[in-house]
């Protein structure tokens, strides 16, 4: 049961992510993206963490990919590459290295997790993920309170920085 | 009650005028620094009755504070430490004592400044106050030194205060640049004392100094003592260094009377004195402190006598006065010195604010010839200065006397007669540049006019208003002419009260006194005989001889003969003035113009300020233009500078290449190491 | 169907990531290099939240939190950047932003 | 066992196949609800035609949909033009699905063992809701910019933009009460209202979280696009906001979407403030479930009601009201709670 629902999942991410990327239409990208961040979710279930996929739906999909969605609208921009004349150091060339590179970084990592033996996750008691939220509550507010505290302040300077940022020039 | 205040009041007071100053209205800048100076008076006045009511410790009697540990390296620790002993006790008594009655006349006398510069001033002068605190209260060099740079810098800021006035800015680049020099000698010689009694504190190095002989040749404490002396002679302006006190005048008068008469030209006294025990063992640097002091009494006397300025006048007699403590130091009568230093302090504030008063009245005129005839317009002031004048010409009851015929009797005693009767020209001379000036000032009829004809230069003391209205001044002189307002009527009164009986402390045995204030100071001047070393511990020293109290070996009889001859000298001086400037002024001119040469000569203040100008400026100037300027500076550093930054610029130049300022150019370049370092772990 | 082991996540979370470089490489819009770069970041969760599972630990779960706040930081300021980049130049090509200033 | 099926299997699906057909009935019934209801505020009698009293009229409207012409705009981006409404509608029942809306129940012995009424028992079904109904709005969106309208685009960002504004009072509502039932389940949270204060006062969270409560309504009223917050379809500004391009099924099916969320809404509060099945007085085992319907009708009444008589706001002062009054009201509520949980030891 979990094999299966995990496999397909990975298929759903991994088709997504690819399309997401190979995509001309921002529009169909975000959405492909959405789709991806849903399989996600699953797979987080899957590794009972239940907590981790909700706030994966609600952040990623609910605010992030809406923000992502209006630039678009605003935008309007549908196809790839619209304007900004490719200039000939940065035409075709280095973009196909870049594609190699990525290649070449999958392998790797490819080849690094086949060096180690394969181990099968502990088997699971799908125990109350409630508890889970209870514990890394607890977790998040004792040990990790700093870096809490830290993001937020990262998320106003964001705010304001990105409102500054967006605002038009009024003159 | 805590040393650290004192000096901290005024510094409080100075924060306070310094950062909101032009804010406040004058009023309010005026009564913080007031209060400020006023208070730690207050604190002085009881540090001071607690240190009497101490019971000495092996004949010393100080209070310690240690505040923090200031440097701490290697062997070399220096506390931020406060001593108040009787010495130290007396000169706080006299900054903040007098220091406050200064405040208090300024408060009217800088009446005319825009707040701004009101608050300025006091600021600068609550931080002066505070300096010099610090300096005579540390307990060891490094501390001292802290105010002897401070008081230096107050003094070019006070000076300069009318900075906008070419002359002032001048006058306040020279009195640093001196003092410079001067310091220069103060550091060298702490070092030596650093490397030769591996401490700075006061008493350890007079403790460790009365360990070693009595040096009769030239030695390391001659140096070291020599070195101090020349820093001495840069702060209380001692030839060679004494050109920057007389253009000082530049500064308002109550700094004249504060600074340049009162406190920090004595820094010098004091510092030898503090240092009694070092000097004594090296007898050299005592003979020639008392030579050179002596010289400089006369010198200034004598250029005192003839110049037209009133502030210059009373800047010579400060010079002379001075040169008086540095004979009585030279001559190993401390207490005697610090006598005359805390009487002066007296007097010559009081002559300062006087003639500060006397230019008040007349809008900025500080040319004699331009005045005479005030005796009737400006009553306080001609009575309260007549008490300076008598009490500086050492008139017998008046405390000028006690403290200089202390001074003379001692340098008899010690057998320099030579110098005895050079102290007692200087006298002389004393008693008649100061009743020239008395008379000029106040007796006779107005002069401003005729003086205009002579087309005399005006000094202005008014920043700014300067010439010009002291040309009202003259237009309006022949009007009523208002005497010193409140304030500064309080504290020409207080001043001359003090003048009068501040001598009373040091009445010498002859006349039945029974010089208390000599026996007070004694203990200061001879080394501890127990003095706590660096860490804190107790180290006992051999007892050394009880230190030479009044006339000894002289009997009473020599002693009212040289009262007779230096009082003789006083009136001699008083009747040679009336004589001249009093009953026809006539006379003056054609001795001018007999000793014409002698006239002009002294007129020129012996040309020093040339001489020095030719023999040391000028060649400092062509090296630092054509070597360091036009050489190093421009040649070799910015040189270095430069091709420093041509390279830079070239090879960026190359460099710039790299920065293609394509996102994904650099992604990319990043991503390479992601990979090469993913790779290297794979493959090892 | 073989069981799914820690190794099969890994595996997905780098395929994913390198998908995400490659978009980041490949692509010549700006929104869709944002979007690649929000694909690394989960793969890097994934592989968090993984290891975090086979551990038995939360810690994975708590940075996974983090990554994701700054996640929506970036966003944020990346798109704002954008919109203004587009409103100066009237183009998205990251190759048209090569002149550092203007 | 039948047909070797075990009977909770069975159970589970007829329960889900019950609460998916039990939602298009809510609908229907909204629909004719909305009529009358409006119709007696408006002093007129509303649909009576067809069927007795009118009750037909959903039926009739129903059908008349179905037979409509599918019309699509030129331009329009296929795939998403149809994706969106199926998106909504999608969302709308899904998060329906891990509402509880009865005790735990054997069916008067049918089972051996109780099961939960619901057609999904999430333990973090609080977060599943908010996630889903944070996924409502692409259907909006979507439908918005596929149509290729500046009309329904206006309407689609605007629907978003106050949804998103809106989710986070919605949000904030809830950790209030999270945190006094501790618990992220709506079970859990049911089960802590059950009981009565001084035996009659039921111990529902309405009683400790008014203004909890006043934040959720009015959130959930933006959430769902209703008046007095319907913007996304204000008739005088957008002709019919996002769904403007959309015709028979697939107008149908955002027209159900509204009507489920508004339901869900409702179910939402009565899960979290008005005690679920839990009345003022306990009804029999096995029908506790009649005091869920009765609480969401009403709540559902209550919405239509303030449609009725309700005034549109204006679009800045709709955003102003929720970013300056409802979310500082909502943070304030949730740190007053926070401070009694804590001090208070509940």
């Amino acid at each position: 049961m979990d094999a299966i629902t995990f496999w397909i999942l990975a298929a759903i991410l991994v088709v997504s992510s690819v399309l997401v990327v190979g995509q001309r239409n921002p529009m169909y990208s975000v959405f492909l993206l959405i789709v991806s961040f849903a399989a996600l979710a699953g797979l987080y279930i899957q590794l009972d963490a239940s907590f981790a996929a909700m706030i994966q739906i609600i952040v990623y999909v609910g605010a992030i990919m809406v923000l992502f969605l209006f630039v678009v609208m605003l935008l309007n921009v549908p196809t790839d590459d619209a304007g900004g004349e490719p200039r000939r150091m940065f035409g075709a060339g280095p973009r196909r290295i870049g594609a190699v590179l990525s290649a070449v970084f999958a392998i790797e990592l490819a080849l690094a997790l086949v060096r180690v033996v394969s181990t099968p996750l502990p088997s699971s008691d799908r125990g109350a993920p409630v508890a889970t939220v209870y514990d890394i509550g607890v977790k998040l507010f004792r040990d990790y309170a700093f870096a809490f505290e830290a993001t937020s302040v990262l998320i106003l300077v964001a705010m304001v920085g990105a409102i500054v940022l967006a605002r038009k020039e009024a003159r | 009650m805590s040393l650290l205040l004192i000096p901290l009041l005024p510094l409080l007071g100075f924060l306070v005028n310094a950062t909101l100053g032009r804010k406040l209205t004058k009023t309010a800048s005026g009564t913080i620094a007031v209060a400020a100076i006023g208070a730690s008076f207050g604190v002085a006045v009881m540090v001071v009755w607690s240190l009497l009511h101490q019971a000495p410790i092996g004949g010393v009697r100080a209070i310690d504070q240690v505040v923090f540990s200031w440097i701490q390296s290697g062997p070399l620790s220096i506390p931020l430490e406060f001593r108040v002993d009787p010495l130290s006790s007396v000169m706080i008594l006299v900054i903040t004592g007098i220091g406050s009655l200064i405040h208090l006349y300024s408060t009217d006398y800088m009446h005319d400044e825009t707040d701004g510069e009101y608050a300025r001033y006091f600021s600068y002068l609550n931080l002066f106050a505070a300096f010099m605190l610090v300096l005579v209260l540390g307990a060891s060099f490094p501390i001292m030194f802290v105010g002897w740079e401070g008081v230096g810098l107050c003094s070019y800021l006070l000076v300069g205060f009318w900075f906008t006035k070419q002359s002032a800015a001048d006058a306040g680049k020279k009195a640093f640049v001196v003092n410079r020099v001067g310091d220069w000698g103060f550091i060298l010689g702490m070092a030596a004392i650093f490397a030769t009694f591996h401490t700075l504190d006061f008493q350890q190095v007079a403790f460790r100094a009365s360990q070693l002989p009595i040096e009769t040749s030239v030695g390391i404490v001659t140096g070291i003592t020599l070195l101090l002396f020349l820093g001495a002679t840069g702060k209380s302006a001692q030839i060679p260094l004494y050109v920057w006190l007389p253009d000082a005048m530049e500064g308002p008068t109550p700094v004249s009377a504060l600074i340049h008469a009162a406190t920090m030209v004595t820094a010098g006294v004091y510092m030898i004195g503090r240092n009694a025990v070092l000097f004594s063992h090296a007898p050299l640097t005592l003979n020639v402190v008392a030579v050179i002091g002596c010289l400089t009494a006369l010198m200034a006397g004598t250029i005192g006598l003839v110049q037209n300025d009133i502030k210059r006048v009373l800047a010579y007699s400060t010079v002379s006065q001075l040169g008086y403590m540095f004979l009585a130091m030279g001559v190993g009568a401390f207490a005697g010195g610090i006598f005359h230093l805390y009487t002066h302090a007296f007097f010559k504030a009081l002559l300062f604010l006087g003639s500060g008063a006397v230019i008040h009245a007349l809008h900025g005129e500080q040319d004699m010839r331009r005045m005479g005839g005030l005796r009737k317009e400006l009553p306080i002031t001609f009575w309260t200065f007549l008490v300076g004048t008598l009490a500086i010409a050492g008139v017998p009851l008046f405390s000028g006397f006690f403290s200089k015929d202390e001074i003379l009797g001692r340098t008899f005693a010690s057998g320099h007669t030579v110098l005895w009767a050079i102290g007692v020209a200087t006298a002389f001379l004393t008693a008649t540049y100061m009743f020239r000036l008395l008379y000029l000032t106040f007796f006779g009829e107005r002069r401003a006019a005729a003086a205009d004809a002579h087309g005399a230069p005006a000094h202005g003391d008014d920043h700014g208003r300067g010439a010009a209205l002291s040309e009202a001044g003259t237009a309006e002189s022949k009007g009523h002419l208002h005497d010193a307002p409140m304030a500064m009527a309080v504290a020409l009164v207080v001043l001359a009260v003090g003048a009068v009986f501040a001598g009373y402390v040091g009445v010498p045995e002859t006349l039945g006194g029974g010089n208390r204030l000599e026996h007070y100071l004694a203990p200061s001047f001879v080394a501890p005989t127990i003095a706590a070393d660096a860490n804190g511990g107790i180290a006992v020293a051999p007892p050394v001889p009880e230190a030479p109290t009044a006339a000894e070996g002289e009997s009473a009889g020599t002693e009212w003969m040289l009262m007779g001859v230096s009082v003789l000298a006083a009136f001699g001086g008083i009747g040679l003035a009336s004589l001249i400037w009093f009953r026809n002024p006539r006379i003056a001119d054609t001795m001018a113009a007999r000793f014409g040469v002698l006239y002009r000569t002294l007129l020129g203040k012996y040309y020093v300020d040339e001489i020095y100008d030719a023999i040391i400026v000028q060649p400092i100037k062509r090296v630092s233009t054509f070597f360091l300027w036009r050489g190093v500076d421009a040649g070799l550093i910015d040189g270095t500078v430069n091709s420093v930054g041509f390279a830079v610029r070239g090879s960026s130049a190359v460099l710039r290449r790299l920065q293609t300022g394509s996102v994904r150019a650099y992604a990319m370049s990043l991503f390479v190491g992601v990979i090469v370092i993913v790779g290297y772990f794979l493959w090892r | 169907m073989p069981e799914p082991t820690l190794n099969s996540y890994l595996l997905l979370s780098a395929v994913l990531f390198s998908i995400g470089t490659a978009g980041v490489f490949l692509r010549r819009n700006l929104i869709t290099i944002l979007l690649s770069v929000e694909v690394m970041l989960n793969a890097v969760n994934l592989t968090f939240i993984a290891v975090d599972r086979y551990r038995g630990t939360v810690d994975g779960q708590i940075i996974v939190f983090f990554v994701i706040t700054v996640a929506a930081a970036e966003a944020a300021v990346g798109l704002a950047i954008l919109i203004a980049l587009f409103r100066h130049k009237e183009s998205l090509n990251p190759d048209a932003f090569t002149s550092l200033k203007w | 066992m039948i047909f070797g099926i075990s009977r909770e299997l069975i159970v589970h699906l007829v329960i889900i196949v019950v609460v998916f057909f039990a939602l298009q009935i809510t609908a229907a019934v909204l629909v004719y609800m909305e009529r009358k209801v409006a119709g007696l505020i408006q002093e007129r009698y509303g649909p009576y035609l067809v069927g007795p009293k009118g009750l037909m009229q959903p039926l009739a409207d129903i059908l008349k949909l179905i037979m409509k012409e599918e019309l699509r705009p030129k331009g329009a981006d296929v795939i998403l033009f149809y994706a969106a409404p199926v998106l909504s509608a999608t969302a709308a029942f899904a998060a329906f699905a891990v509402i509880p809306f009865g005790a735990d129940t054997t069916f008067f012995g049918f089972l051996d063992h109780p099961i939960h009424l619901a057609a999904a028992d999430v333990n973090v079904g609080l977060l599943v809701i908010f996630a889903i109904s944070s996924m409502g709005v692409y259907g909006v969106v979507l439908a918005g910019w596929a149509s290729n309208s500046k009309y329904s685009l206006l309407g689609g960002l605007r629907s978003s933009a106050q949804m998103i504004s809106y989710e986070l009072a919605y949000g904030l509502s809830f950790a209030a009460v999270i945190m006094l039932a501790g618990s992220l389940s709506l079970r859990g949270i049911v089960d802590q209202q059950s009981g009565y204060w001084f035996g009659f006062i039921p111990h529902w969270y309405l009683f400790l979280q008014p203004i909890g409560f006043l934040i959720f309504l009015t959130a959930g009223v933006a959430e769902t696009n209703r008046a007095p917050f319907d913007f996304p379809e204000a008739e005088q500004e957008l002709v019919a906001g996002y769904h403007t391009e959309y015709s028979s099924m697939s107008f149908a099916l955002f027209f159900l979407a509204e009507y489920v969320n508004m339901a869900t809404v409702s179910a939402v509060a009565t899960d979290l403030f008005l005690g679920g099945w839990h009345g003022p007085f306990p009804l029999p085992d096995g029908f506790e479930w009649i005091w869920f319907l009765v609480k969401v009708f009403a709540i559902l009444f209550f919405y239509i009601w303030m449609r009725w008589t309700l005034p549109r706001y204006r679009y800045d002062q709709l955003m102003e009201f929720g970013w300056k009054w409802l979310l500082p009201a909502a943070v304030v509520n949730l740190l007053v709670t926070a401070g009694v949980v804590i001090y208070m030891g509940w």
